[in-house]
């Protein structure tokens, strides 16, 4: 076990995803030399030599596209994306022919290798592109998978998985947790499966739903609301496609009670397809309206960060009006 | 300057503008429309077995797409297109690759998966969406593909192939394989973003692939007039880092040679190289299509004298490989094969209700169980709403 | 009036727009001389010259730019994405441009002249790359207005508002219905506000909620239903974003049951924002759980196309299991 | 070849390629580091007024930048971006143009935006993001825009702004207006798509745009050998029916009478033009930068010896203008200038709470209404929490 921060704990599974597959290959822009934006690629340049690491023009569509091609030939791309929010050019190559590739060709030929992995969501003073959370534009889409970890331990073993599944795989990176989450992290490889929520913390009232940087933001609000003595159930839904509907369902059933929680604006965002289908298995089951707590629908403000936010007051209050329903 | 790659730069006092008649891009012709070389012309490394191979797929292209053109104004099929006119262009190239090299082909590059080998009857499987097509019956007819023959899979969206056409030949550097990708796409595809990205990216990783373009005159209604307003593709390149050359793409000896000499620099150095070929598509763009809006016959008619198929028959029995009588006969009898795989792959059974949900992963994930079972389930209830699928279920 | 398919009701529109408001300009790909694969806009070039109606090159993120561009500059373009499977180079111009540009620069500059047509939708034998329903995207995007007619007569009223709205609207035509749905239509000019639903027929027992081509299906399937007795409130909802909760709330406190139905993949589909939405809003109204009627998660296959699709007797089924609950 | 859009083409017989090495860029110098013109050189439009103007610019932003530099380091701003070693470069070339052409700048142009006139309390509100500023306080310090000054709103994502130019001029076309846009963007930028789109659409519509590469040698830590093979950007215009100059981008007259001549291009004949300026960031990409990690202070100093600002002051004072004692009272009052109006803006507050949720649309729909005021009653409840915005609610 070390203690590592987020970005470290990243590095760290690139590394060892590299050395212990050669078909593991990291690129995008000022990846190589540099290390990315966010040092996310340090020194990986120096350990697997410039062919395995390397920086891209400055061409979204083409990383991807580029991405998608080393892949289809049995090797095992990961692609940063500098921030989400520069992800859009690269969404044909993302939409249309990633998540397509294997059913098109009838199994043929498949870029199951490919990851892509970026910083997402607010909280750095970014406004409307630095700050995006647009992983809903991605779970709407068949054939990827979308993954978000919220800790330096979970971001070590999801990309680990990530790397290693065989399908394409979308990885989004807290980017406000980088340096601000640290934690014990083991050494060593390690996986942590996808496809399956965690349940963070146990409880009866109510069941909190959320992934990535948001879910620090739960824990406060869970905190509050255990103090009024309000039993919460935490689950941390880790791989948002496909998504585990069993966990959710199971504690859903047992507390009545659902809030999900996003950065994304509220309309279109993913808590909406949870909140209908959780209503759909436990309708009987439901207490009170399942609750959404997210951002606004409106473009990501500067002056305003804070405010739009879904913060822990927010979910603090919607958590006591689901709960006094 | 010194971030520029040009180490030398002249300097200038006075203003000096730079445009497309900086550049002259010539056109290579080896062979003439009466089958007889240009004086001085240089011959493709070629012999007749490969001459005869690149002529029988002609033929067999030829009555593949009229076959298939009539088939669909029967109702037989849904869709076709046809590469009629430009089979020198596709089949000339293709013949000058490695069979391991992969092709990513656009849609009008049917002759280079024929070439490599693709069975008769694999075509018509696809056409007929049957469940034994190799891409399990999911996309418009035309979108083949094969991995066996390293043929990857068509996809619509224009120009995708192109950037993944640069990361598979990065592969192949990688793992130092003396293999080249060769990538077809047209005039009209090459205005996509795409285009730009893959050729800047070859040109920066120098990696061994060639972009082949048909420049075929028109994306659908689309004249190249109003398509782009340079000379044509290959001068893109220049600025790239990527060598170009351009030839008469109705001229099958001129384009085998262009691709033999590409393919040489681009394993051999890693230099990436864009082909360009001068051709026309003498059909509609597709069955959904009648040209007749938007272009004059007699523009057809010029071209159709410039009939790359007829040119290399021509060269043939100049060389004594061939002869007009043998000619019908094969062209009669590849009609005949073409005919009796049609009406046989039109009997074979779509594929498996199953096949609906696989293959989205590399396992079906637990939604896509729940959702097929329920899918079973109506049809069970519905048997003759669903006909293609429900007798199955029955069988089960 | 006079008898109209659904292509030619939107040429008319068109026309009419144009005539009324040099500042309006079609292009795309094919669109001029030619018309269109589709011919929507036949003879617009003729009648309007080639500054007005003309042939862009192949590049969706071009045009789309270009239409930003020309905007911003106080015109009304409307342009044509040749299918919808073919919108996504465009994202970014869309997401991140049109979308956002009025709220970045403080409506110092806006595109609320733009509109994007683009046939969507299965029923063509078109496989994965002519039958996307790519809404969702777009839903999930403020900014957007986003808008699809059901019949010829919704079309020319519901374009002639998009075009003269002053933001930025996406408008999906069902091609399925581009001849196949024929109709009155008044010759001049009228127009159908955006942002209100329509309750096609009204019903006691259960909501059916749809939108462009699914509304044909929807109202076979509620014609089954009645014959057994239930009474069906048929609503289209016409414009997806910003959507009118209201109508939609006042008619599942009248029923208590709500099937939402739309050709796009269940997951990350439009009818899960709904069913949120409406499950907050009625909580106490439900009798049932809120039904979605979709496509598979899948890419749009074509060998099962039928099987794929949310028919209507998918649709009946899954009235007759709400009201039965 | 027909459908070619070159009449005459050169027919060949043995394969010919074309690359980088068959097109020569050359570059416009007119100024040299000491102040005195080249020999030969044409001096571009330029007297006493003007030439004092772009040089008080230059003086502006210096002390602009180096003040905003300061305050990020002391957390007074979160964010910032020089321009420095590159004034010559969009100072020069907005000189150039109408003050009623569009300017669309990347974010490297505060330069452009001071010629036009912005004050620079407009300035210091847009960097505090506070409710004086133009764009409500919704986007990161340097993102302006002024409708009134004709300079479109900045957008973060590269490239984007590139098609935008071609439909704006497009606009002015339509209207037959004699107008012209100019639309900066860095080499790196020119990797994107929109690049290519929007040189294609240009040549093909032939619109009044001048696309202006700012080509200083790195996209942050990318030097521009990664970003592409070929000789800069200039040479990709070729291909495309657009002109293309390069300029010393260091050489403020260079850049200025390359752009007088490139705008008269492009009003008189609708003919696009790219510039490309040679020049170099000296500074950090932005304050969220080191520069240490990618590059050699040796190579930071060649260029200083390059800068735009000192070339261009001995000139004015080989012209008998400007002097030593000038230059220093003149910067030395700006620093002051913006000392002050950075204090007074840092006091101004925060925009209002509404400003969240207009101009999303023209008009905020229901559900933001709702929200808004969902919000309001929140922050009512817990005042201490939202300290920028609940001192505004209670005044209500
Ligand atoms: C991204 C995208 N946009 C539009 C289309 C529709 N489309 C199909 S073929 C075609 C024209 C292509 O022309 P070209 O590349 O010259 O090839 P050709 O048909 O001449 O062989 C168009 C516009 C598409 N398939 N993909
Ligand atoms: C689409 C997109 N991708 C990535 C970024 C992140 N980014 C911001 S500036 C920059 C480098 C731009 O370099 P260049 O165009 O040369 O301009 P310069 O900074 O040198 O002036 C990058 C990669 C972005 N803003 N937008
Ligand atoms: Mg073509
Ligand atoms: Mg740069």
């Amino acid at each position: 076990m070390s203690n590592m921060n987020l970005l470290q704990a990243i590095n760290n599974a690139l590394e060892i995803a590299m050395s212990k597959d050669d078909k593991v290959v990291c690129f995008g822009e000022d990846v190589g030399h540099f290390g990315g934006v966010f040092r996310a690629t340090s020194h990986l340049q120096e350990k697997f030599g410039k062919s395995r690491c390397f920086n891209t023009p400055l061409t979204e569509q083409g990383i991807i596209g580029f991405a998608n091609g080393l892949a289809t030939q049995g090797h095992k791309p990961v692609a940063e994306i500098q921030f989400a929010d520069y992800i859009f050019p690269a969404f044909d190559q993302i939409v249309n022919e990633s998540a397509k590739y294997r059913y098109r060709s009838g199994n043929q030929f498949d870029v199951g290798g490919l990851t892509i992995r970026s910083p997402y969501g607010g909280g750095i003073h970014g406004g409307l592109y630095h700050s995006q959370s647009p992983e809903a534009y991605f779970t709407g889409t068949p054939g990827l998978k979308v993954v978000i970890p919220r800790n330096p331990y979970q971001a070590k073993g999801l990309l680990l998985a990530s790397i290693r599944d065989n399908n394409p795989v979308i990885f989004f990176e807290p980017k406000r947790l980088y340096r601000a989450s640290t934690g014990e992290v083991p050494e060593g490889d390690y996986e942590i499966p996808l496809g399956v929520a965690e349940v963070v913390k146990e409880g009866t009232d109510i069941t909190i739903l959320g992934w990535g940087a948001q879910m620090e933001v739960l824990e406060k609000a869970v905190a509050l609301a255990e103090k009024d003595g309000i039993s919460c159930e935490l689950i941390d839904l880790r791989t948002l496609l496909p998504w585990d509907v069993n966990t959710v369902v199971d504690s859903v059933k047992k507390t009545g009670r659902l809030l999900i929680s996003h950065e994304a604006p509220r309309t279109g965002g993913f808590a909406g397809e949870i909140s209908a289908t959780i209503q759909e298995r436990c309708f009987l089951h439901l207490e009170s309206p399942i609750s959404r707590v997210t951002g606004l629908d409106t473009p990501f403000p500067l002056a305003h960060d804070k405010e739009y936010m879904p913060d822990h007051l927010k979910n603090y209050e919607a958590i006591k009006q689901s709960v006094q329903f | 300057m010194s971030n520029s790659n040009q180490p030398e730069v002249r300097v200038v006092h006075t203003p000096t503008f730079i445009d497309g008649s900086d550049l002259e891009t010539p056109i290579l012709k080896i062979l003439q429309q009466d089958g007889t070389l240009y004086e001085g012309a240089a011959l493709p490394d070629i012999d007749q077995a490969l001459a005869l191979k690149i002529y029988d797929t002609f033929l067999f292209i030829r009555a593949l797409d009229e076959r298939m053109v009539a088939a669909q104004r029967q109702g037989r099929i849904s869709f076709y297109m046809t590469e009629i006119g430009e089979e020198a262009a596709d089949i000339g190239s293709t013949a000058a690759m490695a069979s391991d090299d992969l092709i990513m082909a656009q849609y009008r590059e049917q002759g280079a998966l024929a070439f490599r080998g693709f069975p008769l009857k694999q075509f018509m499987h696809q056409l007929f969406s049957n469940e034994n097509d190799l891409g399990k019956g999911r996309q418009m007819p035309i979108h083949y593909g094969s991995r066996d023959l390293n043929y990857l899979t068509i996809s619509s969206p224009l120009a995708t192939q192109l950037p993944q056409a640069v990361g598979y030949a990065y592969g192949y550097k990688l793992e130092q394989k003396d293999n080249c990708v060769i990538c077809y796409f047209g005039e009209g595809a090459a205005s996509e973003g795409d285009f730009h990205a893959a050729i800047n990216m070859a040109g920066v990783f120098k990696v061994p692939v060639i972009f082949f373009c048909r420049n075929n005159g028109y994306a659908i209604s689309t004249p190249s007039s109003e398509q782009f307003a340079g000379d044509g593709i290959a001068p893109r390149a220049v600025a790239y880092g990527v060598k170009a050359i351009r030839v008469d793409g109705n001229d099958v000896l001129a384009v085998l040679k262009a691709t033999q000499e590409a393919r040489r620099m681009a394993v051999e150095n890693n230099q990436p190289v864009l082909i360009e070929a001068m051709t026309y598509r003498l059909g509609a763009h597709s069955t959904s299509d009648d040209p007749s809006g938007y272009r004059s016959k007699k523009e057809e008619e010029k071209w159709r004298e410039k009939d790359p198929v007829q040119r290399m028959k021509l060269w043939l029995i100049n060389q004594g490989w061939w002869s007009e009588a043998r000619d019908a006969e094969e062209l009669d009898l590849k009609r005949k094969n073409v005919m009796a795989a049609m009406k046989e792959a039109e009997q074979v059974p779509a594929p498996s209700i199953d096949e609906l949900v696989t293959d989205v992963y590399d396992v079906p994930p637990q939604h896509l169980v729940d959702q097929l079972s329920e899918l079973k389930a109506h049809i069970r209830k519905y048997p003759d709403a669903y006909p293609k699928t429900a007798w199955r279920l029955n069988d089960e």
